[in-house]
């Protein structure tokens, strides 16, 4: 009995040697086991198992009322807190037909540009640590505090912010944010090149990373890979672009695009989108119009009967945001459609034929958050 | 000869890229001012979180134990996890007529997101975040607060 | 492409196609029987070329489930809303498109992990959350008496 | 008893004699030995010890962070505390595995390290065993503890450990060449594989600078390959904590782990040494050429100092590196050994050869 349950959980042919990365596995960055066969140190198939962390967040926001959907999306990429309420947000103003004063807006897209600094930061001190550089993760945490205790400041908290809600935030901004904000700005400009001496330069990581699991445009359109990791191998899928919400079509940005696809670039695409956010939010710091910071909405939000979807632009990918209201003040069915779940899946594709080290360094790079993937 | 000259121009390269990352760590390691880190326990008293840091949330009490909830239920409708449960008790007032006050407010911070709904959305703004953030205790039913302390009654002007 | 071109282009690759009204996206209702033929034209058509499908779920309506896609156009930069509807709510079954879009693959196990459909064809069936005898959750009828907060 | 810290010889002989006068010949020799090994003994846990809080000091001044910082001032207990927590874990058994092997790994990689101790001179005339093929010795004893490592990977009944142990084992391998052939172009400069005569041949200037720019390279290519030899980052692939959680080590526990632990700090304090009595001149002060004053005045420091700090900035160095790279991949490890260090290492010896043959270098 016990060796047929082994032999369900772990699949792979007999001869295979087969391995679990996970779900306790340092390189994993969360509850995600990967079920790698090996052929000495060649990866000959790699299964995602995941579920590890599903807590039924679609199922939990049929029951909940729209102001309190937004906390639950905080939880799923929690590295993009803020784009994750703002999706949530945008739509159910979408579906109302309300438009949000352009303070609001203004606001909304700082914050997310911060946020995705912040969570691309974090994604690099990961990225170096998986490829066994352990300063990098400290560097990275110690500029990430500079955006966390801005977000503080403002929101309370510093990671799960729900500071959005339908119809604007929860309160104004903080008198010293766009202060802080200029400060940091100066001082990450300076940083951010000693995070390409330190690893995007280095000789020992370009080995390491330059021509390993290329991800081709037609498999990252196939496979739908979004956000960086998509645009590395051309796809332009950059929601900003394509939909513009809040205030991105009132800035200029240039989105980055590489048609490589290998794991250099992806990192690569990463380290410039932070450079573009930086350029972003100094187009809009100086000029967040006087204001309120919310609408005055009715106490118990209903939206009119019929379907709604809304795509943003999270740290990592395409969030898609699809609400099925049948007139009630709760979702008759929410469904996210997280960026993560679909990048995850390419990694079997792009790591069959190279090492462990390069399964690592591939899965790092996709930028995986788990709790984003199981939701 | 082209390829001898790659192998060296290969080794200069890679030997310069490592010396830049070399020269990053070195440079932090002499200068001891720029550590981030704290003492955390030490530096308690000087630790101050920001003004609008969710910690818990508590219920503000003035000098003569006057608390402003009414006990109306909308943080409890509004709470997203079910961390707020009010009991009210019927109370006779200044003129003699039965009205609805707060017997217990009572709090689990165990399931506590502190997403802000319950304040942002009170009425007479009886409730608001505390700055505390150390919470950890030994036994799990220390994590339900009974909000409104005892004795306390309601403020005379809130509606 | 505005909405009437899609719609006339649409209506001339797939003529049992049913329009709704959608503010947002042009929305059609397709018979499930012929589904993966109309997706691979949808695909493969010069004109429409949907070759990116970027969300895909289903709807539980208590008597029957509907099918979401949600399509668009990296080259012609339009998009489609794809439904189509499932009418057995006991033993649902629906043909998979995984073979045209390979993120539908993950998607569909999603969908038969939450709503219990099955794919026809699928090329991976299992369950990707949740164990095996755990039941459908995004059902409307699915009861847990323990774990689910009922308001 | 006559001690004096600049020539420790007259120290060890007068001790050497006052043992002999006191007791028969026989128990005299077994009692130095006993007292050598015991002085060994706690050097290895003091250093070992000592060597883990340098590390974690020096990478959390790296990371602008403060280190250890609780166990005593500055934290100095730390790896002590550290220490008594291992001793008192529980030696978790493993199902399936190899117990008697299992269990003697760790010992085999603590000899190893602990056989190539005896040979090292730590100051003018503190030296247990001064063979006259000392470099030899210590290369093949070095060597040993990659048994140690195979073996505990092998027997462990982890996939992990064996995929560490199987690196381990390639690594090593490769490795040791280039260790050895880095060390071979001193010994062509030096004309001895004595550890003493290879430190008195620096008394007018130490190798690095002597030999030119070949020595240089050595140096260079002796410090990237022993670190790979200790298994210590960027080569530490053996244990690649984001790849393998802990490599060969995985399914240790308590003073098991701890021994593995104790063994890598003090290869690399061996390693350490080893760089600094062949190329740096040992415990033999910083000279330039012959009786001058600024000789003098290196002469007041005395020799075991000397010792400590050459010792103390090879290790930086190779603290340094491991906490700056990133990892390197298996093949790309064995690219850099096979396609760069070791053709380098084997012109560098011939060009050695030459400027030896011809005199060509700083007398």
């Amino acid at each position: 009995m016990a060796d047929e349950i082994v032999k369900n959980i772990i699949l792979g042919e007999d001869d295979d040697y087969v391995i679990n990365m996970g779900p306790q596995h340092p390189s994993t960055h969360g509850v995600l086991r990967f079920e790698v066969s090996l052929k000495g140190e060649t990866i000959e198939k790699v299964v995602p198992h995941c579920g590890y962390i599903h807590r039924g967040i679609e199922k939990m926001c049929e029951r909940d009322t729209y102001p309190q959907i937004i906390h639950l999306t905080d939880r799923m990429d929690y590295l993009s807190a803020h784009i994750n309420n703002e999706a949530v947000c945008l739509c159910v103003e979408n579906a109302l037909e309300v438009e949000v004063p352009d303070r609001v807006k203004y606001i909304r897209t700082i914050l997310d540009e911060l946020n995705r600094i912040a969570s691309h930061q974090l994604w690099w001190c990961a990225m170096g640590m998986d490829m066994g550089a352990l300063t990098t993760f400290f560097y990275g945490l110690r500029d990430r505090e500079k955006i966390l205790d801005i977000f503080e400041e403002s929101f309370g908290s510093r990671l799960l912010h729900s500071f959005n809600t339908p119809g604007g935030l929860m309160n104004d901004i903080h008198p010293d944010f766009q202060k802080k904000t200029k400060e940091f700005i100066q001082y990450f400009r300076k940083k951010l090149p000693e995070y390409d001496q330190l690893l995007s330069g280095n000789v020992i990581f370009q080995a390491r990373t330059k021509d390993i699991g290329v991800l081709s445009l037609e498999d990252a359109i196939q496979y739908g890979i979004t956000g960086p990791s998509g645009r590395a191998s051309g796809f332009a899928c950059d929601i900003r672009k394509i939909q513009p919400y809040s205030a991105y079509p009132k800035v200029s940005f240039k989105e980055i695009v590489y048609t490589e696809g290998d794991t250099f670039h992806r990192y690569k695409a990463r380290i410039d989108e932070m450079y573009e956010s930086m350029n972003i939010i100094e187009q809009l710091i100086d000029n967040i119009p006087e204001g309120d910071h919310a609408l005055k909405m009715k106490a118990v939000i209903k939206l009119p009967v019929g379907e709604y979807y809304q795509r943003a632009e999270t740290a990592r990918g395409e969030l898609g945001v699809y609400i099925v209201s049948d007139g009630n003040k709760t979702p008759y069915r929410i469904k996210f459609r997280s960026p993560n779940f679909s990048n995850l899946f390419i990694i079997n594709k792009l790591a069959t034929g190279f090492k462990i080290a390069d399964l690592v360094a591939i899965s790092g790079s996709l930028d995986l958050v788990i709790p984003d993937i199981d939701r | 000869m082209k390829e001898v000259l790659n192998y060296f121009e290969d080794i200069f390269f890679g030997i310069r890229s490592l010396w830049a990352g070399m020269r990053i760590t070195g440079k932090y390691f002499v200068s001891p001012r720029q550590i981030v880190t704290q003492k955390y326990p030490e530096n308690r008293k000087e630790l101050k979180m920001t003004e609008r840091f969710k910690g818990e949330v508590i219920m503000p009490h003035d000098e003569n134990n006057h608390h402003r909830c009414t006990g109306c239920g909308i943080c409890q409708i509004n709470c997203p996890n079910g961390s707020i449960e009010i009991i009210t008790k019927k109370e006779l007032n200044a003129e003699g007529k039965e009205v609805r006050a707060i017997d217990k407010h009572i709090y689990h911070l165990s399931m506590c997101t502190f997403c802000g709904l319950c304040v942002k959305t009170c009425p007479s703004d009886a409730l608001a975040f505390g700055r505390e953030f150390e919470h950890a205790v030994f036994d799990k039913s220390k994590l339900t607060k009974i909000l409104n302390q005892p004795g306390s009654s309601l403020l005379k002007d809130v509606k | 492409m505005d909405h009437e071109n899609l719609k006339n282009q649409i209506l001339s690759l797939i003529p049992e196609a049913e329009f709704r009204e959608n503010k947002q996206f042009l929305e059609i209702i397709v018979p499930s029987a012929k589904l993966n033929s109309i997706c691979k034209e949808l695909k493969n058509s010069g004109n429409t070329w949907f070759d990116y499908l970027f969300c895909l779920t289903a709807i539980d309506w208590n008597d029957h489930f509907m099918m979401v896609y949600h399509l668009t156009s990296t080259k012609h930069n339009h998009t489609l809303v794809l439904k189509t509807r499932v009418d057995n709510h006991q033993n649902p079954e629906v043909d998979t498109v995984s073979d045209i879009w390979r993120t539908a693959e993950f998607h569909e196990r999603e969908v038969y992990d939450l709503f219990g459909i099955k794919f026809n064809n699928h090329p991976d069936p299992r369950r990707l959350f949740l164990e095996d005898d755990y039941g459908f959750p995004l059902r409307k009828d699915f009861t847990d008496e323990i774990n689910m907060i009922v308001r | 008893m006559t001690f004096n810290i600049y020539d420790l010889s007259s120290f060890t002989q007068s001790v050497d004699a006052w043992l002999r006068n006191a007791m028969s010949p026989g128990w005299a020799s077994l009692t130095e030995y006993v007292v050598i090994g015991l002085v060994f003994l706690i050097l290895y846990a003091v250093v070992g010890l000592y060597l883990v809080y340098a590390e974690r000091k020096v990478c959390a001044f790296m990371q602008n962070r403060l280190g250890p910082n609780r166990v005593g001032p500055f934290g100095l207990f730390q790896t002590i505390a550290d220490l008594i927590k291992l001793l008192m874990k529980e030696l978790i058994p493993i199902k399936n595995a190899d117990k008697v092997l299992f269990n003697i790994a760790p010992f085999i990689v603590i000899i190893a390290s602990f056989l190539a101790i005896a040979a090292i001179p730590f100051a003018k005339g503190l030296h247990a065993i001064d063979f006259n093929i000392g470099i030899f010795y210590v290369i093949a004893v070095s060597s040993v503890s990659v048994i140690g490592i195979l073996l505990a990977g092998w027997s462990s009944n982890s996939k992990y450990s064996l995929i560490g142990a199987m690196r381990s084992g390639a690594q090593i391998i490769s490795y040791e060449l280039s260790v050895g052939l880095s060390l071979l172009t001193i010994v062509i400069f030096a004309g001895t594989m004595q550890l003493s005569s290879i430190i008195e041949s620096q008394a007018n200037g130490w190798w690095i600078f002597k030999g030119h720019i070949s020595a240089f390279i050595a140096f260079i290519i002796f410090l990237i390959a022993s670190t790979a030899e200790t298994n210590r980052g960027p080569f530490d692939l053996a244990e690649a904590e984001s790849e393998l959680t802990a490599g060969f080590h995985t399914e240790y526990s308590g003073i098991r782990f701890a021994f593995f632990f104790l063994a890598e700090y003090m290869n690399m304090f061996i390693v350490a040494s080893i760089a600094a009595t062949v190329f740096l001149g040992g415990w033999m002060p910083l000279h330039f050429g012959t009786g001058t004053g600024f000789n003098h005045i290196m002469d007041f420091i005395p020799p075991i100092f000397w010792f400590t700090g050459k010792t103390a900035f090879v290790v930086y160095l190779m603290m340094w590196f491991k906490w700056t790279f990133p990892r390197l991949r298996i093949d790309q490890l064995l690219t850099l050994e096979w396609k760069y260090l070791l053709p380098i290492n084997l012109v560098n010896i011939l060009v050695v050869a030459f400027l030896t043959l011809m005199g060509w270098y700083f007398k």
